[in-house]
């Protein structure tokens, strides 16, 4: 049916729309507000990267963000349940459980976001290259995707880890190493999709080489769809990351992580069972956010 | 291009995947700095510097790396993993022979599980969508996929056992129970081929937890693709066509939207087989399952480096082979790879 | 036979709401073949949409004026009273054959279930299909018989459908019927698919059939194969033809009657002869202007200069008097209505009568 | 076609080209155990054309019948797999090899492509977009090729407001004038135009139609047109050629081929093109037989005789020769005489 309205509908207001970059971005704005989902996911996000921009701040600075000092034992009762002193109550060891969550915070979602970022980086650059540049190139691309396709992400990371050892940078590094291949794949799909268009052809009938066509007319052009598919993706992110932390890989005590801290606490699940789950929920609405988010965007921009 | 020698060139596919695996683990025991052996036989081969001479030895670690890599290869071909410091130090495949029979079992429901509401959400999701019924599945299943199975066992368990005592955990069945006869391996198989279904209605009560924290955790993924596919092919061409012939909604629906949409949730059977296996690390060790991942969980704690490698190599055969499953599965849904 | 009076709708959008099909009016007849021509944008898709009942609303919105099919005002009816009109009285045909058939069944199954629709409809509806009473029969007996496809031919119904896809295969000119009914439509050329919906269609002997640009997608051998076959079988099967295209030529080579559109409105309508002795409206003549004839030395072609206008932001005299060579004073104040100036022939313009 | 037309360095020739042959491979599941040979397309098979300076030569043919890659073999967007290209009196195409600097290539050979829609990046203004090949190609400063774009637009009926513009803001016939402005603004000498009107309305088809007659008139141009489309080949082109299934069967002037085809293919394709004339019904009384043949299985001999009311013996055994019927007019066909 889409098709047939599409043919009927007039071509009016073909001015209104989409002037130049500045204006569409306003728009993806606008489409967010308009989109309830997308909407709430976008504050969650907001909220979660504003906390750990100051969490951060106030890491560097050595400046108190938190209600307690997130490391300090006994700043209130051991196995505190939830209270307006101790909003997520205290752990066995009497710390504060929101204020280990706040310090925590940076450390999850920058760990995913930069490996979101360095994989799509990467990997659009290579996938792209290797849909326009054909033969060899993208054989041993599909190959090596596909080996790394074979083996989860977590045991790969867990592997890795063993390897190198445990620790924040060491984690990073190994997510980054597994997380590439997918969006190598999606953009050499996508290239192989925009090659045929002719504007790829006109290009190089302009006299235009292979890196400028990857950089001025391929890659903008699959950008938004790599763009999307990463929203949907830091979700993924942060539950590998996560996991990696409940197994002990990542950073090591006594700093906590929302992951580590489910882990360790996971034994007082009979007598205080809130106390495992804080962080879990934690992770949960970070991973709605950018879920929400990825879906909103992908809804109103992809339609 | 026939059936046989698509299967046929997705085997070579596959077996090539898996040599690139054993590569990855090559390279990762290499990688550790010093002697290899250190890898293979965990931290504690610094108290058993015999061992280490003698291994070092076997497999030849003086010498260069591509005569390490054939030793490594043909070690794994008779399978060679190493020894497990975890458990004793008894050989890495027959620790997994004795857990992967248990990870396979909830493995098995969990798939199940999470295809079944997967689809069955995902259809109402796609017939009523943007209505009340769509939104609530939406939410539902947002909050599976956004939650680390971990978290998921643990609400579980706390639900379940702690605050209502219905299911059991600890262990894949009553103690008190012989385990059945091995003929497949697998316990509750067995247990149904000997006639024992007191072993088998118990190690059921015990399954059903685990594979349920893994499949509240994956079904979503069925519920996002299905509906959004779903869809798609309601808006499609020939979609159209059969309103024209005047085919109820319904069939429309069932019999020309289901059958095309249900293409794009073969294709993810192997994402999910990945997730579900992943997750069997955190929900077995949640539940005290003894199977694979609990091992990994307990490999893992004393960094014993054979385990983990062995397991990782277990883990993408898995894979592997449940993508040659979903490849033949695509043949048989759409006539055109069939045939074209 | 149909009697569209006063047709509007709209598209509502966000941001704006776009005219689509302004008052149409329009009759058609048993056994006619009547071709409704116009550019992108001007209505005739959705014009065929909303007399099969297959338009998506929203978006579209009909806002005045009603579609009375054989004494029925289909407008007036629930989806599943609509539905009951589909296939079997009014059947259509689309563009691009190949997505129009579903790729995961075989090109015979898909017959057979069109054909199914129409024997159950056979089966139970009785007495007068104009009467109260049938809609009600219709009402209550709302299941669908096969709730699958009939792919294992055996049974009564499995042997008569099988014979029956087989005779509209060969109705369509198909080479080796008895093959072409186990393959999927993948399988088939771009004509031999086209052919494929069209025997889909007649075997469920609609009295009128919707054919919405049948031939666009297809080459000009392929396109003059299919167009002559669709002449040949609306004597054969008894149907009237609703041809819509943007091609003036294929108008003029098949249809009985022509309508030209433009802007949603139907600007000019008269039997095929009439219209290209002598084409009233100035939009009629600008389009056979258009059409390049003859080498670029012997003439400069006439292109209509101007554009569409908007259908959201509509002027309030003529639509065609930015555009129009004999514009009046009158043209751009009121909106000329479609009269009748000679006998079957009728126009929108003031240059006639008003 | 004319008398020099073996010798291209006379000059009165833009483009030869001879016994030009592209193959395309078809790529079929990899099965070891398969001794099929590898199969090719011949899409393009021995075919010669020669182009006067400032004339139009159109490609008439139906889908698949090889037009689109000839273009796309001159232009070397897809490399011949053999034959000759002499363009403006030098040979950049030599049996197999291609030896060519391609930003002096195009900067006298351009383009427009089908639809305008595919053929501009969606992403920038259309000032960016003509100032490409000028950018691209002519090495000039950036006030030259501001220049140059204002000039372009100019000439194809566009206004410095247009140019601050996005594809998405224009109405189809624009998109196509721009794509028209982008192909003449580094001044070619030959433009090749691939269907330019074929995804266009009636009334903005004429418009662009006359466009191109004034831009050929004012900048001394010479056209390829490819078409499917008869009435624009006809009122376009000086020259005709005719293909079908990789192969040219008739050329000729315009005028005398549409006067008189003597092919049984060209014959068959003029009666099939529907003209604005109810009382000559040529559409309904043409018998047509059969489709266009696959391009991977061609029927023997001459590739139209299965669907030729004038088939003999010898049209399923022998590929027929071009043969020049009358001056200028060249057809291949065994029984060309019963057409006369």
């Amino acid at each position: 049916m889409l098709t047939a309205d599409r043919a009927d509908e007039p071509e009016e207001d073909i001015v209104a729309s989409n002037p130049n970059r500045s204006v569409r971005f306003k728009a993806i704005l606008s489409s967010i507000r308009s989109n309830k989902g997308a909407l709430i996911g976008f504050v969650i996000v907001a909220i979660f990267i504003i906390t750990s921009i100051v969490e951060a701040l106030g890491q560097y600075f050595k400046v108190k963000v938190t209600p307690y000092n997130p490391l300090q034992i006994s700043v209130g009762p051991n196995l505190a349940p939830p209270s307006f002193q101790h909003l997520f109550g205290t752990d066995q060891l009497g710390r504060d459980v929101f204020s280990r969550i706040l310090v925590a915070t940076p450390n999850d979602v920058g760990v995913s976001l930069a490996v979101i970022s360095f994989a799509l980086i990467v990997g659009a650059v290579v996938g792209c290259y290797a849909g326009f540049h054909g033969g060899l190139w993208d054989e041993a691309l599909m190959r090596i995707t596909d080996v790394f396709f074979a083996i989860p992400a977590l045991v790969l990371a867990m592997a890795i880890a063993l390897a190198l050892g445990p620790g924040i940078t060491n984690m990073t590094v190994a997510l980054m190493v597994i997380w590439w291949p997918p969006y190598a794949r999606l953009a050499r799909g996508e290239t192989l999709k925009i090659a045929h268009q002719n504007y790829i052809e006109a290009a190089k009938l302009s006299g235009s080489g292979i890196s400028k066509i990857i950089f001025g007319h391929a890659l903008p052009n699959i950008a938004l769809t790599l763009l999307i598919y990463a929203s949907l993706d830091v979700g993924t992110v942060i539950l590998v990351y996560a996991g990696l932390n409940f197994l002990g890989l990542g950073i090591q005590p006594p700093h906590p992580d929302w992951g580590e801290m489910v882990s360790s606490y996971k034994d007082y699940i009979l007598t205080d069972p809130y106390l495992p789950l804080f962080p879990g929920l934690i992770i949960a609405l970070g991973v709605i956010g950018f879920s929400l988010l990825g879906d909103g965007l992908k809804d109103t921009l992809m339609a | 291009m026939n059936i046989a020698g698509f299967i046929i060139r997705r085997l070579l596919l596959a077996i090539f995947v898996l040599l690139g695996v054993v590569t990855i683990t090559f390279i990762l025991a290499h990688s550790i700095p010093g002697n290899p052996v250190y890898a293979w036989l965990g931290r504690d081969a610094s108290a058993h510097p015999a061992l280490v001479q003698l291994y070092t030895e076997k497999y030849h670690l003086n010498d260069p790396l591509y005569i390490q890599y054939y030793y490594y290869l043909s070690g794994l071909v008779q399978g060679n993993l190493g020894y497990s410091p975890a458990k004793g130090f008894i050989p890495v495949t027959q620790v997994i022979s004795e857990t992967l029979p248990y990870t396979l079992q909830i493995a098995f429901f969990a798939i199940v599980i999470s295809i079944v509401l997967g689809v069955v959400l995902g259809v109402l999701a796609a017939r009523f969508h943007h209505g009340p019924a769509d939104k609530s599945i939406r939410a539902f299943y947002l909050a599976g996929i956004s939650s680390p199975s971990f978290f998921i066992a643990l609400v579980l368990l706390i639900i379940f056992t702690i605050f209502f005592h219905l299911l059991p955990t600890g262990n894949a069945a009553s103690l008190s129970l012989a385990v059945p006869r091995a003929i497949t391996h697998i316990p509750m198989l067995d247990a149904l081929l000997e006639g024992n279904f007191t072993y088998f209605f118990s190690a059921l009560q015990h399954v059903i937890l685990p594979s349920l924290s893994l499949a509240l955790g994956t079904f979503g993924v069925v519920v996002r693709v299905l509906r959004s596919s779903m869809l798609d092919v309601m808006r499609s061409n020939y979609v159209r066509t059969a309103r024209a012939k005047g085919l109820t909604e319904n069939t429309v629906f069932f019999k020309h939207g289901l059958r095309n949409a249900m293409i794009s949730v073969v294709t993810l059977s192997s994402l999910i087989v990945t997730w579900l296996i992943t997750g069997t690390i955190f929900v077995e060790s949640i539940f005290s399952y003894p199977g694979m991942g609990q091992y990994v969980y307990q490999a893992l704690l004393v960094q014993d480096y054979a385990g983990i490698l062995g397991t990782t190599i277990v883990f993408a055969i898995i894979i592997i082979l449940s993508n040659l499953v979903a490849d033949i599965l695509y043949v048989v849904v759409d006539p055109q790879i069939r045939l074209g | 036979m149909l009697d569209i009076s006063d047709l509007s709708i709209v598209y509502e959008q966000k941001k704006s709401t776009a005219l689509v099909l302004d008052n149409v009016d329009l009759e058609l007849d048993k056994n006619t073949f009547v071709a409704v021509v116009g550019e992108s944008g001007c209505g005739k898709s959705t014009l065929a949409l909303s007399i099969i009942g297959l338009l998506a609303m929203p978006p579209a919105k009909i806002t005045n004026g009603k579609i009375e099919y054989k004494s029925t005002v289909l407008t007036a009816l629930k989806p599943n009273e609509r539905r009951q009109f589909r296939g079997t009285e009014i059947a259509m045909i689309f563009q691009e054959p190949l997505t129009s058939l579903n790729p995961v069944y075989k090109v015979g199954d898909q017959i057979a279930e069109a054909i199914a629709v129409r024997e159950q409809r056979k089966g139970k509806v009785k007495g007068d299909p104009q009467s109260d009473v049938m809609q009600k029969t219709y009402r209550v007996n709302d299941t669908e018989f096969p709730s699958r496809l009939p792919r294992r031919r055996g049974g009564t119904l499995g042997k008569l459908l099988a014979s029956e896809v087989l005779d509209s295969l060969k109705r369509v000119r198909i080479a080796d019927p008895e093959q072409v009914v186990d393959r999927y439509p993948f399988e088939l050329s771009g004509g031999m698919r086209q052919r494929v919906m069209i025997a889909m269609a007649l075997s469920q002997k609609p009295a009128l059939l919707i054919a919405d640009e049948p031939t666009t997608a297809l080459d000009v051998t392929t396109q003059a194969q299919v167009l002559k076959l669709m002449k040949d079988l609306m004597d054969e099967v008894n149907t009237s033809i609703l041809l819509i295209t943007h091609d003036l030529a294929v108008a003029s080579q098949v249809a009985d009657r022509v309508i030209v559109m433009y802007a949603g409105e139907i600007v000019e309508d008269s039997n095929v002869y009439d219209m290209f002795k002598e084409p009233l409206h100035p939009y009629t003549q600008g389009l056979l202007k258009c059409i390049p004839s003859g080498s670029k030395e012997k003439a400069r072609l006439e292109p209509i200069s101007g554009t569409v206008p908007s259908l959201a932001n509509l002027p309030p005299g003529c639509k065609f008097a930015s555009r129009c060579p004999h514009v009046m004073e009158i043209c751009r104040k009121n909106r000329p209505k479609l009269i009748e100036v000679k006998p079957n022939h009728r126009v929108a313009c003031y240059l006639y009568g008003e | 076609m004319e008398n020099d037309s073996t010798n291209p360095l006379t000059g009165k020739n833009i483009l030869v080209t001879s016994h030009l042959k592209k193959y395309y491979p078809i790529r079929r599941g990899f099965n070891p155990f398969s001794r099929q040979k590898a199969k090719f397309i011949h899409a393009v098979d021995d075919v010669s054309i020669t182009v006067p300076r400032g004339k139009t030569l159109a490609i008439l043919g139906e889908s698949g019948c090889g037009k689109t890659t000839l273009a796309r073999a001159i232009t070397l967007l897809a490399p011949p797999t053999s034959g000759e290209i002499s363009f403006d009196g030098k040979t950049i195409v030599d049996g197999k090899k291609a030896d060519v600097n391609f930003k002096k290539l195009y900067r006298d050979m351009q383009m427009v492509f089908q639809d305008p829609d595919s053929s501009l990046d969606p992403r920038l203004k259309v000032r960016d977009l003509v100032a490409e090949p000028c950018k691209g190609l002519l090495g000039v400063s950036r006030s030259e090729v501001d220049a140059m774009v204002m000039k372009s637009l100019k000439a194809v009926g566009l206004s410095a407001e247009h140019a601050e513009r996005l594809p998405a803001q224009l109405s189809g016939g624009q998109k196509q004038r721009v794509a028209i402005a982008r192909a003449v603004a580094p001044q070619p000498k030959l433009v090749i135009l691939d269907e330019p009107t074929s995804a266009l309305d009636a009334s903005v088809q004429a418009q662009i139609l006359n466009l191109l007659v004034d831009l050929q008139r004012n900048y001394n141009l010479t056209y390829v047109l490819i078409t499917h489309n008869i009435s624009v080949a006809e009122y376009l082109s000086d020259l005709l050629i005719v293909m079908y299934a990789g192969n040219i069967v008739e050329q000729g002037p315009t005028a005398s081929i549409i006067a008189k085809p003597r092919h049984p293919y060209t014959v068959t394709l003029i009666a099939s093109a529907p003209i604005p004339n109810p009382w000559k019904r040529n559409l309904l009384n043409t018998e047509i037989k059969g489709e266009v043949p696959s391009a991977i299985n061609p029927p023997s001999g001459c590739k139209f005789n299965p669907r030729c009311p004038y088939a003999t013996g010898v049209c399923a055994k022998e590929d027929p020769e071009l043969r020049e019927i009358s001056p200028g007019q060249f057809v291949s066909c065994h029984n060309v005489e019963k057409t006369a």
